[in-house]
């Protein structure tokens, strides 16, 4: 019997835990319903504070025969997920309401995806890596179809599992080259077997699969045409769930197995993550202009800080991989914030979606309005936001490896990222409103998960050292 | 020309034929069959392969589930045949046929090139001749050092399992 | 300590307005007016504190400070001032409550979130004028735009969206190009962003490439011809309180980041640059003051006015002699107290008339005799007439650059037909609105009122004092400007520290002062 | 044993069939179909190069291949199902309410 | 001599397990005809040869001699293929049945089993699974509403009953330690049998065995009262004659799979070792043949003593007491093999208490659901919104 270190998988040991503390009590009828979420709340607390505590202890090692890695780089991943797990969860609980019986589900789902996230960032076989990929994906093609009695969450979850799916199989198919090229699916191992001879067609088309694949799953342009569809279309919790956890964990196995599998090909790869990293930016950036839908543009802006974040990528050092993290982590927080105010937004008609809805927003909702103004002005890079310090610190690394073009092209995306952000925050503060429209009041766990954000994307603002600290200890 | 040469051409060619037809068929029902024809034709290049598990798997999971699943929906939906000219997206069948060409091509001159590259594992590796694997390897393997892919395989179908209860059972709402 | 008080204090003031906005409209003013007026108080004691002996940066804790802020990223909160940035420092904290005094009755909606903008911008521009890591001066220079974008955007005219937005994007752009810059000089720095140790180190790789990022991103702010087109638009579309603050403050940050950054670090780049960076400024010069001249609206003149008086800055600033720079640091503040007042004025009677077209005016000075005074002494001394603050400064610079100026002294020459073209414009400009026939729709115009009279008065009286007596203002910053062109003068081309070297830096400031007192003498004499 | 490179191109030749029926075809459930081809192409490659190897954990892979590619049909037809309740058709051009 | 082994004497068991099999259908229908009788007090078939035994081949003589109508709007190519379909998964399945010990012939060991490969278990898994497809297939080609009624409803309950099957099964290899049905068999000869240790998983398994192969109570796919006759509404003549065929030959192998895996294959108590070489291969075989015939037997018997389920009856029933009961077995076994060391008799008892246990606990949480619900769904679970453009 191989004996297993049980205090290593504390953090996911939580989260199965949790799923099946929420389980049992979804079957209980009488229970309200709200109570679940809760303990998913709970759960994900617990196992964020295990994480940390690991991370600060320095706790680290491989359990399953090496397919299982437990170190700084995932335990901070870890603590991103939850982060994005808890604040989604927050702001979930006023928005499927009370009477709505699918709640266990939803957050059993929400556990399973988080779950797929942490084996993502901790996987250190490609197997293990698409496993935690599928089992993140399949849950959220759920969720994004959960509303079933609408038809644009039904589209959303189908158009988001067939391109899923799709990408799965390129994924796959790399992973199965790669095998073949180096004899084994073990991170460590393919590093240890390549060298500079051993490039192979065999190999490079296997890398070059796994960048499509990866490229669906994190919205990357040329590959990002799902990412509007399913953000508009899904409910709009799952919408920022997906573009926040799931970025993250792809972004952790991309820069994984690119970083630590395959350094040996980084002349190979680079240019390919440099040229995307560009697209991506411009692309994203320039067709969030054309938006008139709130959540598309959103959809559009995610994409871009894909390409933020692939600069990261391409600078090929444990800076830019600290860099990526810093940023991933501040990212998934204020875009939850901003698709939670989205939901604040919602009138006695709904929610809206509309661009123009928000005119004059400002100063009838001022609280609404400062959050959605504090985090799109952090989406945009602005200081003294978290946002800023996250983009700085990824220029910052790009520049060091020597890509100073493409830093400036970042910035100039950012100058054109705030023009669409700005957009939304003119309408709120200088536009009056065309109809008189009627609001529901907070929901005050909204709120709460709104302040836990804005004071977070604040606090990293003002004093980053808090962050960049653990970051660089973890991936050194 | 050996036996496993013919065997796996017969298995190849049908296989082939097979998934051609399961994109050119208009019927999805024809398009269903075809794929498990496929599937079947693959099962067979198993055994040739010396996996006798997984061959057996794959009619279990792929021909006897899957596929039933496929076919279930297809039946459910009554889905009438479709005009080719709507069955095919217009605008992108030329681009995608030509990209398909091209993917081919690659992919038989990467096939072509691995043995010639003596870097690449598969080419280097000294063949094992004729070791097929008993369930027993097999068995102690998976549950010793791929335990936890297994583990993950059971949660990934309890996801597929909620998932599909949640989309799909009926009048949670109407009952209320 | 002094100095982080006088940046965080207005910042202070904003989350007192944003805790107490519940309690009224007056409560709210009463904050801003007292918190700006504090704040003003306290940057007199950074005067006070000043020891105009030291070169460079002030080394007393009161006026210098430095914190760890990121130790991994090698990023400092680190402010201190020198003879440069006090004046520019005093300049703000100045105009900031005259602009709260002007937007007393003026701002109907949104009066608490109109003040936290104001107080906020306040303390991003005197953030961006205290700096000493780059970091910090990045923090500041982007977080100022917010408030300002806020200003424009919300309180603006009719096309305010569309201005704000160019003006945003403009500047974004400008300072995507000075972020890599900043980037590329820390690794330089020994990963550092300290700019004291920045400025000991050098030269550095790439210079002309960094010249140019930090140029760019200057220029556009300044803003130097070509990138000027969106000043017109701000300044139009922005409220009176906004010009005041775009013209009298944040223009000067270009120039500022100009003889701050670009010259003593990049001196060679800036020697190179100057062949092209000098046609353009004259080029502003007389391209401002031509569209000026044909502007139907008093902002807009104003507002190009702006260009053209900016360029004579950039000029100064690239001449790479004392006087010029000198000059140029004194042009600055005059350009703000100046012209922020005459916006304040056409804001004034913008109020009364709800209009800004010339020809709906004329006349006016029967009917408003102190405005006409006010308006008259401030356009003379836009126009630079002796005797006023702006002679003091164009004089120093065309002075300077013809002197020294290692370009064609043609440029100069025709740098000064924009002082001759200045006036024509203005005067042109005061002849239609004050003169002439007085229509029958501004007959019911009043007078300035006490509230306007003493937001007014201050400006002009300090528009008269460096007239006068600019040497009180010269001599806390002629040690700063010393440092300045020591560095960029080219001719000298081995670090400033040798004895000979002194004595040469000695004669050459012995001769500006020289040339300084005969200017005084003049001017003394003229007002005799 | 056959030279791998046969495993191999019939593989690449299954792949790309998949992938052309993905982008020609307009029927989910077909698209769905054409997706399930392409993992199979997978397999195919796994086993055989494991094969190759004298490995048997390419054969594992392909095991756990199949139990995700089961999950993955079973949600994937049950989203069909509910869009076909809400659009009476499964024509991914026709699905196209979601445009910006 | 190779050429023997290797090629007539598969040829040779595989022509007569083929025809056994073929024989064994039309005695099948015979006896099903009189049993029937029997049961419900009267005559059957008696007029056709002596007590009617020659009537199977009248049968067959009519089916092939009728007209083979193809109804216009059914889909030619599937409709003509759909029988085939269903009787091939059939017939081969017999194929890794091992039906007797070995005999000793011209020196050689003749072993009593067309193919004994190492998976047989699973092969008979994979088989069983496509015979759904004869089902659906020609259920669909037929175009017509009852016809895909029963197309569906078999698809469904097939795979539901499937997965019963196959995990009621799990206990049994984990005490053989073999996927081999030979070597299941030959465990058992050497130990207890299968249905001693494993009671319940026996049970489960037997019932799903009724399902797959759509045997009243469980013959819902072409319940008459219903859908008229279910997928092969449409089908006369020689194809329906294959349906009917293929539907006693799942019976059989049924059967025999049953009798090798839980009730001891060929062996009885010792009796199967008596003899020479060759004729204790010969009473093996005769003993399997006896054991196989019963369990014919009894299905024959269920059917005309218990009534059909309804259609949700029947799911509820497969997913909430079979399945239990399969999955407790494989906990179970698992468990005592590790507790109880080994000990069958243990393993035995356990697995009747846990699965009385979970059986008590589903029916409790089972009927306190149905007190609650005011309608009973009686439908198939997903509603048909396509349905209506059939016609």
């Amino acid at each position: 019997m191989p004996t297993i270190n049980w205090s290593l998988l504390m953090p996911e040991l939580v989260i199965v835990s949790t799923l099946f503390i929420v389980l049992i009590f979804d079957m209980i009828d009488s229970l309200s319903k709200k109570v679940l979420g809760w303990i998913t709340i709970v759960g994900a607390a617990i196992a964020l504070w295990v994480s940390i505590n690991m991370l600060l202890v320095g706790e680290v090692g491989t359990e399953f025969s090496g397919m299982f890695e437990i170190d700084g780089y995932s335990l901070f991943f870890n603590i991103i997920f939850l982060i994005s797990t808890i604040l989604v969860t927050l702001i979930s609980l006023s928005y499927l309401g009370t009477d709505h019986k699918k709640q266990g589900p939803y957050y059993i789902l929400i556990l399973l995806a988080t779950l797929g996230m942490m084996l993502m960032a901790a996987g250190n076989e490609l197997i293990i890596v698409f496993l935690g990929l599928e089992l993140m994906s399949l849950s959220l093609y759920v969720l994004a179809g959960y509303f079933r009695e609408s038809p644009a969450s039904s589209e959303a979850g189908m158009k988001y599992l067939l391109l899923g799916a799709f990408a799965s199989a390129f994924f796959l198919y790399g992973i199965a080259l790669i095998y073949g090229a180096v004899g084994t699916t073990s991170i460590p191992d393919i590093a240890t077997k390549l060298n500079e001879n051993s490039l192979s067609p065999l190999l490079l088309s296997g890398m070059f699969l796994l960048i499509v694949g990866f490229g669906f799953k994190v919205a990357i342009v040329p590959f990002h045409q799902w990412a509007p569809d399913v953000y508009e279309g899904a409910p709009t919790t799952i919408a920022a769930f997906i573009s926040a956890g799931p970025k993250a964990a792809g972004f952790a196995a991309f820069m994984r197995i690119f970083l630590d599998a395959l350094p040996d090909l980084e002349p190979q790869w680079n240019g390919i993550i440099i040229l995307l990293a560009m697209i991506t930016m411009t692309g994203g950036n320039i067709i969030a202009i054309a938006q008139t839908n709130i959540k598309r543009m959103l959809a559009y802006s995610s994409i871009a800080h894909a390409g933020y974040i692939l600069i990261g990528l391409a600078a090929a050092s444990n800076d830019g991989k600290a860099s990526a993290m810093f940023y991933l982590l501040i990212y998934c927080v204020m875009n939850i914030a901003a698709f939670g105010a989205v939901i604040l937004a919602k009138n006695a008609d709904g929610e809206s979606l509309l661009i123009s809805d928000y005119a004059g927003l400002g100063f009838r909702k001022p609280l609404l309005g400062l959050f959605l103004t504090l985090m799109l002005l952090s989406l945009a890079g602005f200081p003294p936001t978290a946002g800023f310090v996250g983009k700085f610190y990824i220029f910052k690394s790009a520049v060091q490896a020597g890509y100073v073009w493409l830093v400036i092209i970042g910035a100039i995306n950012t100058a054109i990222s705030a023009f669409y952000y700005l957009r939304v925050v003119v309408k709120m503060y200088m536009n009056e409103p065309e109809e008189e429209l009627e609001f529901n009041p907070y929901p005050s766990t909204l709120v709460l998960g709104l302040v836990v954000a804005s004071i977070g994307v604040l606090l990293i603002g003002i004093l980053p050292a808090l962050l960049v600290s653990p970051i660089q200890n973890a991936v050194m | 020309m050996t036996a496993e040469h013919i065997f796996f051409f017969i298995f190849g060619g049908v296989s082939l034929i097979g998934a051609i037809s399961v994109i050119s068929f208009r019927h999805p029902i024809y398009s269903a069959l075809a794929l498990i024809v496929t599937f079947f034709a693959q099962a067979g290049l198993f055994v040739l392969l010396g996996a006798h598990f997984v061959a057996a798997v794959q009619v279990i999971v792929y021909a006897g589930a899957i596929m039933v699943l496929f076919l279930f929906v297809i039946m459910l939906l009554n889905l009438g045949t479709l005009s080719l000219k709507g069955a095919l997206s217009g605008k992108l069948k030329g681009v995608a046929i030509l990209l398909g060409i091209l993917l081919a091509i690659e992919g038989i001159y990467i096939a072509v090139t691995t043995l010639n590259n003596p870097n690449t594992a598969v080419a280097s590796s000294e063949v094992a001749a004729d070791t097929s694997y008993s369930i027993e390897e097999i068995g102690e393997l998976l549950f010793k050092d791929y335990l936890l892919p297994f583990e993950v395989t059971s949660l990934i179908l309890l996801a597929a399992l909620i998932g599909v209860i949640v989309l799909v059972k009926r009048g949670n709402q109407q009952e209320n | 300590m002094l100095l982080s008080l006088v940046i965080f204090l207005p910042l202070l003031g904003v989350i007192a307005i944003a805790l107490l906005r519940g309690m009224g409209a007056s409560t709210v003013k009463g904050i801003a007016l007292i918190i700006s007026l504090l704040t003003f108080l306290i940057s007199i004691g950074l005067y006070y504190g000043f020891d105009a002996d030291i070169e460079g940066f002030q080394t007393t804790d009161l006026l210098r400070q430095k914190l760890n802020w990121v130790t991994d990223l090698g990023i400092s909160y680190h402010v201190g001032i020198d003879g440069i940035s006090l004046w520019l420092i005093l300049l703000t904290t100045f105009l900031t409550p005259i602009c709260v005094i002007a937007a007393w009755n003026s701002i109907e909606k949104g009066l608490s979130g109109f003040m936290m903008s104001l107080l906020a911008l306040e303390t991003g521009m005197l953030g961006v004028f205290c700096s000493l890591d780059l970091f910090l001066f990045f923090v500041f220079w982007e977080s100022m735009l917010i408030p300002m974008y806020f200003l424009i955007g919300i309180w603006g005219g009719e096309r305010r969206i569309y201005a704000t937005i160019k003006f945003v994007l403009y500047t974004m752009a400008g300072s995507a190009l000075m972020l890599v810059g900043i980037l590329a000089l820390y690794f330089q720095n020994d990963n550092s962003f300290d700019f004291v140790a920045l400025t000991q180190s050098g030269p550095f790789e790439h210079s002309h490439l960094l010249f140019l990022a930090f140029f760019i991103a200057f220029a556009i702010k300044v803003p130097l011809f070509p990138f000027h087109t969106w000043l017109p638009d701000a300044h139009v579309e922005a409220p009176t309180v906004g010009s005041v603050i775009l013209a009298g403050v944040l223009l000067k940050m270009g120039t500022y980041g100009i003889v701050r950054f670009c010259l003593p670090l990049f001196p060679e780049a800036a020697a190179n640059a100057t062949s092209w960076i000098i046609p353009l400024a004259v080029i502003g010069i007389i391209y401002g003051a031509l569209v000026a001249m044909v502007q139907p609206d008093l902002k807009k003149l104003v507002a190009y006015s702006s260009v053209s008086h900016l360029g004579f800055v950039v000029l100064g600033l690239f001449s790479q002699s004392h006087a010029g720079i000198q000059g140029s640091v004194l042009q600055m503040i005059n350009h703000g107290l100046s012209t922020g007042a005459l916006f304040l004025l056409v804001g004034m009677i913008y109020e009364r008339r709800h209009s800004r077209m010339i020809v709906d005016f004329g006349g006016l000075a029967k009917r408003m005799p102190v405005f006409a005074t006010f308006f008259l002494i401030v356009t003379l001394s836009s126009i630079g007439l002796p005797g006023l603050n702006g002679f003091v400064g164009e004089f120093m610079i065309l002075l300077g650059s013809f002197v020294k100026g290692a370009f064609s002294k043609w440029y100069v020459v025709f740098a000064t037909t924009g002082v001759i073209l200045a006036a024509v414009y203005m005067l042109w400009m005061f002849q239609r609105v004050m003169f002439g026939k007085l229509d029958s729709t501004n007959e019911s115009l009043r007078d300035l009122n006490p509230r306007e009279i003493v937001l007014l008065l201050p400006i002009l009286v300090l528009i008269v004092w460096i007239g006068v007596y600019p040497s009180s203002f010269l001599n806390p910053m002629k040690m700063s400007v010393n440092e300045v062109v020591r560095k960029v003068d080219t001719t000298q081309n081995t670090p400033a520290v040798g004895q000979l070297k002194f004595n040469e830096n000695s004669i050459e400031s012995g001769q500006i002062i020289e040339s300084e007192n005969i200017f005084m003498t003049n001017e003394e004499a003229q007002i005799k | 044993m056959l030279s791998i490179e046969y495993y191999l191109i019939l593989s690449a030749l299954l792949f790309t069939i998949g992938v052309i029926g993905v982008l020609i075809r307009r029927n989910a459930i077909i698209i769905f179909m054409c997706i399930e081809l392409m993992l199979n192409a997978a397999n195919l490659a796994f086993v055989a190069i494991s094969r190759s190897l004298g490995q048997v954990e390419g054969q594992l892979f392909v095991f756990f291949v199949m139990a995700v590619a089961a999950a993955e049909v079973a949600i994937g037809l049950a989203i069909i199902v509910s869009v076909f309740k809400h659009r009476e058709t499964i024509n991914v051009d026709e699905i196209n309410s979601l445009k910006g | 001599m190779n050429l023997l082994i290797d090629i007539v004497i598969p040829i040779v068991k595989i022509l007569i397990i083929a025809h056994m099999l073929i024989i064994g259908v039309m005695v099948m229908i015979w006896s099903e005809r009189r049993v029937s009788g029997w049961i419900q007090d009267r005559l059957g078939p008696n007029r056709v040869g002596p007590q009617g035994l020659l009537q199977p081949i009248a049968d067959g003589i009519k089916f092939l001699f009728k007209e083979d109508l193809i109804p216009n709007h059914v889909d030619k190519p599937l409709y003509v293929l759909a029988p085939a379909m269903l009787l091939v998964p059939a017939m081969i399945t017999v194929a890794v049945v091992p039906f007797g010990s070995s005999i000793q012939l011209f020196g050689e060991t003749i072993i009593l089993q067309i193919a004994d490969i190492n998976i047989g278990v699973l092969y008979i898994l994979a088989i069983t699974s496509l015979g759904v497809y004869g089902v659906v297939i020609g259920a669909w080609a037929s175009n017509n509403k009852y016809s895909l009624l029963g197309g569906l409803r078999s698809s469904a309950q097939m795979i539901s009953y499937e997965l019963t099957l196959g995990l009621s099964i799990i206990g049994v290899l984990m005490l053989s330690e073999s996927l081999s049905l030979r070597q299941i068999a030959i465990t058992q000869g050497e130990g207890v049998w299968n249905c001693f240790i494993h009671l319940p998983a026996f049970l489960a398994f037997t019932t799903a065995m009724y399902a797959e192969t759509n045997r009243l109570p469980f013959d819902l796919a072409e319940a008459e009262q219903e859908l008229v006759a279910g997928y092969h509404t449409e089908y006369s003549s020689m194809k329906f004659a294959m349906f009917f065929m293929a539907e006693y030959m799942n019976m059989i192998v049924g059967s025999a799979v049953t009798v090798t895996l839980f009730l001891g294959g060929w062996h009885f108590f010792g009796l199967e070792n008596m003899g020479g070489p060759l004729w204790s291969g010969l009473i093996s075989f005769a003993i399997f043949f006896v054991k196989t015939a019963i369990f014919l037997f009894v299905f024959i018997w269920v059917r005309w003593t218990l009534p059909r389920f309804r259609y949700d009856q029947l799911m509820n029933f497969g997913w909430k007491f079979l399945l239990p009961v399969a999955l407790t077995s494989i906990v179970v076994t698992g468990t005592l093999w590790i507790i109880a060391d080994g000990s069958l008799l243990w393993i035995g008892i356990g697995n009747v208490i846990a699965a009385f246990i979970v059986i008590s606990i589903v029916a409790g949480i089972f009927m306190v659901d149905n007190s609650k619900k005011t309608t009973v769904d009686n439908t198939v679970e997903v509603s048909l919104p396509g349905l209506d453009a059939i016609e």
